[in-house]
């Protein structure tokens, strides 16, 4: 089971979890990133490459799919305006065993955060706005799984 | 032959632009020369794709460096370094 | 936050990740295990050594506190009978980043297997039992952390 | 001194016991030496704690190694390798 989904809505991942648990596996492990409310953030606006997302997140879950056993995986990504607290992104895996699991996990998200288009912009109190910078952290993150 | 080129984040913003239709002259093969004729286009897009090592590209769609080819190419995005997950 | 509870009854991952999600960091992850059904299997017994467990769960749960710089982390195992498909163990994190949640994560679920008192009975089908055997994998994921 | 022995898992079920009260010589002082005498008690002890290498220990709730002291101790855990998780 993959699934991947690109969608302004909230999504809950009590729903999602319990999907990957129902796969027959003995672990399932998942990330939720959430906008967090730093320097007086109002809004976090997602903007993105819509005909290319999907097949971007598809590639993704492949390559995962591809170097671990996994019984399923889920991403999801909200693009549009999101407020702090709100979460923005879902990985979730599940595997006969845990190593599996984690592993992608921590794959998918490194991944998702330099091999997806998309862009963040923050607007703060003060009525400013800036374009988050690609860190390098994620860079390297993302470079240990090549 | 025409190519769509799109904008994300802040060059979309700095060009003014969501995207056009452009015919590159014949030498423009790569994504590194199609970003140095876009440059010529306007004083927009000159500061827009001044910082190259700050410009990312898709070329169809595909994640892209400044050497891979144009050629035949549909559509060419140009993007900051992205920022999801 | 901290939390560590050893309970026989069910758990709810979604209600755990909530609260987890509710302490203003940006990243939440898990790691929930499950019965699996292999080869006939129609119970898995938990025992453990009840005065000791919340103490070494503690222990757990401190050694990753120190380590990675987390806003939160809770830890749930069941004990008593389960059945497949049943959760066994809980882990959840949240840290600004996704790196501390992650590592602390695997790190959690790792140490848990090898330095805590639990022991699992199998039943089968057919009547017959065994106690699980440590496996040497296990050993050596936790190892990795040292 | 007596020292509350408690047995786990297999170990519980060969010896038959969830634990006992012994009272070990003086110079029992280790968890090593304490399994040796622990296993002179009965066959079923004998059988229980044959094989060392699978026995592990924790004194007054904390993980024990075979050289661990149980000198002052009020509890001894004995069991197989933890399989939680």
């Amino acid at each position: 089971m993959i699934s991947v989904r690109v969608q302004t809505e909230a999504f809950d991942p009590g729903v999602e979890l319990a999907a990957l648990e129902e796969l027959g596996g003995g672990g399932v492990a998942s990330f939720t990133g959430i906008v967090r409310g730093d320097g007086d953030l109002v809004e976090l606006l997602l903007e993105h490459h819509a005909a290319m997302t999907g097949a971007a997140m598809e590639t993704i879950a492949a390559e995962a799919a591809g170097r671990w056993p996994l019984l399923g995986l889920t991403l999801i990504h909200r693009v549009g305006a999101l407020t702090p607290g709100e979460r923005i992104v879902f990985v979730g895996t599940a595997a006969r065993h845990r190593g599996a699991a984690l592993e992608a996990c921590a794959f998918l998200i490194d991944w998702l955060k330099t091999a997806a288009p998309f862009w963040k912009r923050e607007r703060f109190a003060n009525g400013t706005s800036r374009w988050v910078e690609a860190r390098a952290e994620d860079a390297e993150a993302a470079a240990r799984w090549r | 032959m025409a190519i769509d080129i799109l904008y994300f984040a802040w060059v979309r913003e700095r060009i003014g632009l969501d995207g056009e239709s452009v015919t590159p002259p014949d030498d423009v093969v790569d994504v590194a020369a199609l970003i140095d004729w876009l440059a010529t286009s306007s004083d927009a897009h000159a500061t827009a794709l001044a910082d190259r090592a700050r410009i990312r590209a898709a070329v169809d769609q595909r994640f892209a460096t400044p050497d891979t080819s144009i050629v035949g190419a549909r559509e060419v995005a140009l993007f900051p370094p992205v920022t999801g997950g």
